[in-house]
């Protein structure tokens, strides 16, 4: 597909990994490139990636563990948890390009030491409003971002919620009701 | 001695004749909306729910009667009464009838027949809007306060065109006294039209109306009670009868509007053509119920165009009412005003 | 980000309000009309659109979705074998099934060889999706016809077996059961 | 924003009880007398973790989930949400379960649409409009209700295809609804569009430049009311959508009033598009399956997969990643309003307070959508 050559000839030596499925690109690079690669997709005329879709945080401290897990199942020793090879977190952002209507995904993988990426704001505005719910989500903090605050959950609390070692029924906050 | 007793039973009347309308209205706003909008409104209360009025006065009543702890309590008591009272005081110069003679003694279907009648109620018009400022400086809510400034704002632009309107008619009728102006009425204007001020005054008539809707604060100029963006604007805070005060204000507000229009621009009690004192006789007791009935059907069609063109437009922004107010409705005010002496004059040298 | 100006260009009888106005006019008075008349028809439901609610009720689906109840066969033995697939595939976790082994003697209360002893649904947590009625393999759980919902304390908002029953034999008798399983799978209920 | 001293002016609490709040949203606005000088939306009161509870759910107990994400057109975000598992297993839908989700989505977004014209209308103070809309919107509820049971949290379709064909009373109530449908549009236009009252209030207010819309990731009926000629079901054609005829109405200021006549002609549009898809059901066999071969317990291979539908709000989309469980690892879901939310203070700053209420009404912002 051309979008994958163009872009795998663009973002020569940042590029991690490329992969294809259900005709979805998907490119990851490091996270210390993240915004050259992005400004590269962005300003390219060839491909022109100038529609921020979203930005996805995920949290792959479990991924592909339970298949383990299950084949386990039966012994009842208590398994160490898997330490995943590669950083737990990954921001992803989904592009679009509207003059060639083409998607594509881009990976970022961000490690447990270094909960830090860089923001994307200058190059969208879009990107406002979803880096925040990322922070807020799995607390992965975006350098440059003009406010980063909570976004869904409350200013005082204090645990990210959508980490895998979050439990489904919280740990129990109650908020406290500050009155000016 | 019985000119008192004649007064007061006047006064009672035209009271809980105000009173009454104001109730039924509220059930003819309702019920009126609801048939615009495809549905049936309050209809369990009564016939066709024509009770409804009492069962909201009980709710209004029985309710809790809160002040808030920040407010002014003097203010925030005092202004539902002072909404109140301009409202109610201003029908006491309409005349509501023409005359019945007992024994002749001769009973004037108005309260008073003051001489200044028209500035008796511009003077009242404007002091409507105190009610309003001191209820929402009282309440110390910013939605309030920001409904009190719109009101204030509002009332104050729109006396202008207002009183420069009426003043149109005051020049063609060449009197003060509303009695006087309803009297000259009668009759027909050019052979055709009747003598009504409508039709001497066609554009002071609409420049009147839409002043009227701002002044009562109806949709489209309800700004000061936008509840989509101000909440409730000046009432917010308020609650059980104060409330009702307020709310009740504005319908007897709108009655008496009602009832300026006729008695400028509708002939007051007079039919088109027909001179009723003639074939009823002048003065008597079936002739002076006639004429307030008629009177009544005018003011009642006018009610009833206050609930039709609010369940119509949508609402002015506060911005574009103020540009309204001065930059079209005076200058057309002040051009009807001059075309009025212009005509009165070239009448004068003509005829005189 | 300066915002773009734009220009307002209006026809002579648009800007002028009041032609615009009275045609608006002239509408909702037409509906007044139509309704003003309209109420004066006899019965509750006089204005077309407005069911006056507890006189006169709308005509709901035969497949609506509300208030479960139990299904009993043609032979009025219960069908639930209280295998908890219901309870597994509950979104909302709000069905408890207790299964049971039917007791010798019992079988003519029972379709299966078990049953359930308790079933509980709580009306607070349904979402009403029908997930329950869809994976059950008995079609022994119905969402059925009733849609008043509110109760006065929470204790009634538990619905157990007895009132699951008792859903399904008020169905049975005014008519309301789901049509296509009636159809379907106990082509004997057509004679009743 | 930065360089004004927000001290200087009122601080003006709206939400997120507010009679002109879509829900519960909240903004602070500072205001200099009536002009809104900066705003700060706040989001999260009606956060319902979807995410979270996504995780511990399996791909079909998801369904009732997104339902009440936007609950003015529940069907739209099924049948996205379906796509989205349907396309991460690779599974095509049969023709006749295509043209079921068409028809109830478009039937779906003229509800939406009805919803979000009268509430504007509500917002700026004329009621009337509103209940000839919502009286026909319930006509379409009865369709959905005679379809699946439920009227508003429809729970529409299954992974794989549709749960029942299209009930038989559906001709009638279609060839009954469509009339209305016309007149009920008609009357709202005739009360509304040319009303000037109604223009001033709305032409010019919170205009966008479609650079700016397209910078904030505007999407939908906010976007192509800036002039820009995107829609989902014309660029990236889902099911049948690209052998139907149907035109994208394209505003050009992006102001409240091209918002408003654009989601008016689409109602129309989408008349259209249903009646298309009727025709085309209707030469189906009766006995077309509804549903494609799916294994019972959904297992879909491992990898990540984004897809996307044009909700009436905007582009919804639905990024999973799956880990070969029966349980999604991760779902992101994309909510229209979410994007276009977040430009409100750009929207706003330099309007009135009354244009505040008539652009949020306008953007159509959802709060269950909006904070999942």
């Amino acid at each position: 597909m051309e979008i994958k050559g163009v872009a795998e000839k663009l973002l020569a030596g940042y590029i991690v990994n490329i992969s294809e499925r259900c005709n979805d690109i998907i490119i990851e690079v490091d996270s210390r490139n993240i915004l050259k690669c992005l400004t590269i997709l962005k300003n390219n005329e060839n491909i022109a990636f100038d529609f921020l879709v979203d930005v996805v945080g995920v949290d792959n401290s479990q991924y592909l563990l339970k298949k383990d897990k299950a084949k386990k199942g039966e012994e009842p020793a208590v398994e160490a948890p898997k330490a995943p090879a590669l950083p737990r977190y990954e921001v992803v952002y989904l592009l679009l390009s509207l003059q060639h209507n083409k998607r594509l995904i881009v990976k970022a993988r961000v490690s447990e030491d270094n909960m830090t990426i860089d923001t994307v704001t200058s190059l969208w505005k879009a990107a406002n409003w979803p880096e925040r719910e990322v922070y807020d989500m799995y607390g992965i903090k975006f350098n440059g971002h003009p406010d980063m605050r909570r976004l869904l959950m409350w200013d005082e609390f204090k645990d990210y919620p959508l980490r895998k070692d979050y439990p489904l029924e919280g740990k129990g906050e109650k908020r406290a009701l500050i009155y000016e | 001695m019985i000119d008192l007793i004649i007064a007061l039973i006047k006064v009672v009347g035209i009271w809980s004749f105000t009173l009454g309308v104001a109730a039924v209205m509220t059930w003819v706003e309702r019920r009126g909306a609801a048939l615009i909008q495809d549905r049936p409104g309050p209809n369990r209360a009564g016939l066709f729910g024509i009770l409804q009025p009492v069962c909201d006065g009980i709710k209004l009543f029985t309710k809790e009667n809160i002040v808030p702890e920040k407010a002014d309590k003097v203010l925030f008591n005092l202004g539902p009464i002072m909404f109140a009272i301009p409202a109610f005081s201003a029908f006491a110069v309409i005349p509501f009838g023409d005359r019945i003679i007992i024994g002749g003694k001769e009973i004037l279907l108005q309260i008073s027949n003051i001489d200044i009648g028209f500035l008796y109620i511009v003077a009242l018009g404007s002091l409507a809007v105190y009610g309003v400022i001191i209820g929402g400086w009282g309440s110390n809510n910013k939605y309030s306060i920001l409904g009190g400034l719109r009101s204030t704002a509002q009332l104050i632009s729109y006396e202008v065109p207002w009183g420069l309107a009426l003043l149109g008619v005051v020049l063609v009728y060449g009197t003060f006294n509303l009695r006087e102006i309803a009297l000259a009425q009668q009759g027909t204007f050019l052979g055709i039209l009747p003598n009504w001020g409508v039709f001497h005054q066609p554009l002071g008539f609409i420049l009147f109306m839409v002043a009227a809707y701002a002044e009562a604060n109806r949709v489209p100029f309800d700004l000061p009670e936008a509840e989509s963006e101000i909440v409730s604007g000046y009432h917010t805070e308020y609650g059980s009868m104060k409330l009702g005060v307020y709310l009740f204000g504005e319908y007897v507000n709108i009655t008496t509007l009602s009832a300026l229009t006729v008695t400028f621009y509708f002939g007051s009690w007079h039919l088109p053509y027909i001179n009723m004192a003639s074939f009823l006789g002048d003065g008597t007791i079936i002739y002076g119920i006639a004429s307030f009935l008629i009177f009544c059907l005018k003011v009642s069609f006018f009610l009833w165009l206050f609930v039709w063109v609010r369940w119509t437009v949508p609402r002015f922004r506060y911005d574009q009412v103020m540009k309204l107010g001065w930059k079209s409705l005076i200058p057309l005010a002040l051009f009807n005003l001059f075309i009025t002496t212009l005509f009165i004059q070239i009448k004068y040298y003509i005829g005189g | 980000m300066a915002k773009p100006v734009v220009e307002k260009k209006y026809s002579f009888l648009d800007s002028i309000y009041l032609f615009e106005i009275l045609k608006g006019m002239v509408l909702t008075m037409r509906h007044f009309m139509f309704n003003f008349f309209a109420s004066f028809r006899p019965g509750p439901h006089t204005i077309p659109t407005t069911w006056q609610y507890p006189e006169d009720r709308r005509e709901i689906s035969p497949i609506f979705r509300g208030e479960h109840m139990l299904m009993l066969d043609e032979q009025g033995r219960e069908l639930c074998v209280g295998c908890g697939m219901c309870a597994k595939i509950c979104p909302a976790k709000c069905i408890t099934v207790e299964m049971a082994k039917v007791k010798e003697g019992e079988e003519s209360k029972y379709a299966g060889k078990t049953h359930c002893k308790n079933f509980n649904i709580d009306l607070l947590r349904c979402i009403f999706c029908g997930f329950c009625e869809e994976t059950c393999p008995k079609s022994a759980i119905e969402l059925g016809q009733g849609y008043e919902l509110s109760r006065f304390t929470k204790e009634e908002c538990q619905l157990g077996k007895e009132r699951l029953l008792k859903n399904y034999h008020w169905a049975k008798k005014n008519n309301k059961l789901k049509p296509k399983k009636v159809e379907a799978e106990q082509p004997k209920d057509k004679k009743e | 924003m930065n360089n004004i001293n927000l001290d200087e002016y009122i601080k003006v609490n709206i939400g997120p009880s507010h009679p002109a709040m879509h829900g519960t949203l909240r903004v602070i606005a500072w205001t200099d007398g009536e002009t809104v000088m900066h705003c700060d939306p706040e989001i999260g009161y009606l956060h319902r973790g979807v995410e979270k509870l996504g995780e511990s759910f399996t791909y079909h107990q998801f369904i009732p989930l997104t339902d009440r994400m936007n609950y003015c057109s529940a069907i739209n975000s099924n049948v996205a949400y379906e796509a989205a598992v349907e396309k991460l297993m690779g599974v095509e839908i049969p023709l006749k379960a295509q043209l079921i989700r068409t028809i109830m989505c478009e039937l779906a977004r003229i509800a939406d649409h009805q919803v979000c014209v009268g509430i504007l209308g509500v917002d700026l103070g004329a009621f009337t409009p509103f209940f000839y809309l919502i009286i026909q919107r319930e006509e379409i509820y009865e369709i959905f209700e005679w379809y699946n049971g439920a009227r508003l949290t429809n729970t529409f379709g299954r992974i794989g295809g549709v749960e029942n064909d299209l009930p038989a009373d559906f001709d009638a109530r279609w060839k009954e609804l469509k009339p209305n449908l016309f007149k009920s549009i008609d009357e709202t236009d005739k009360l509304l569009t040319h009303n000037r009252i109604w223009m001033d209030r709305t032409i010019g207010v919170s205009a966008f430049s479609p650079e700016d819309a397209l910078n904030w990731g505007f999407t939908g009926p906010c976007l192509r009311a800036c002039g820009v000629k995107r829609d989902l079901r014309k660029d990236e054609p889902y099911y049948q959508y690209a052998n139907f005829k149907f035109d994208v109405p394209v505003g050009k200021n992006g102001d409240v009033f091209d918002r408003y006549m654009i989601r008016m002609q689409e109602m129309h549009e989408s008349i259209k598009i249903i009646d298309q898809a009727y025709e085309m059901y209707k030469q189906l066999p009766p006995d077309a399956p509804l549903m494609a071969k799916v294994p019972k317990i959904i297992k879909p291979p491992v990898g990540e997969v984004y897809s996307s539908h044009e909700t009436p709000n905007g582009e919804l989309g639905f990024y999973i990643k799956s880990d070969g469980t029966d349980k999604p690892y991760r779902i992101k879901v994309r909510p229209p309003c979410y994007m276009i939310y977040q430009a409100f203070p750009e929207l706003v700053q330099g309007e009135m307070i009354a244009d505040l209420v008539a652009c949020l009404s306008s953007l159509n912002v959802i709060a269950g959508e909006l904070d999942r």
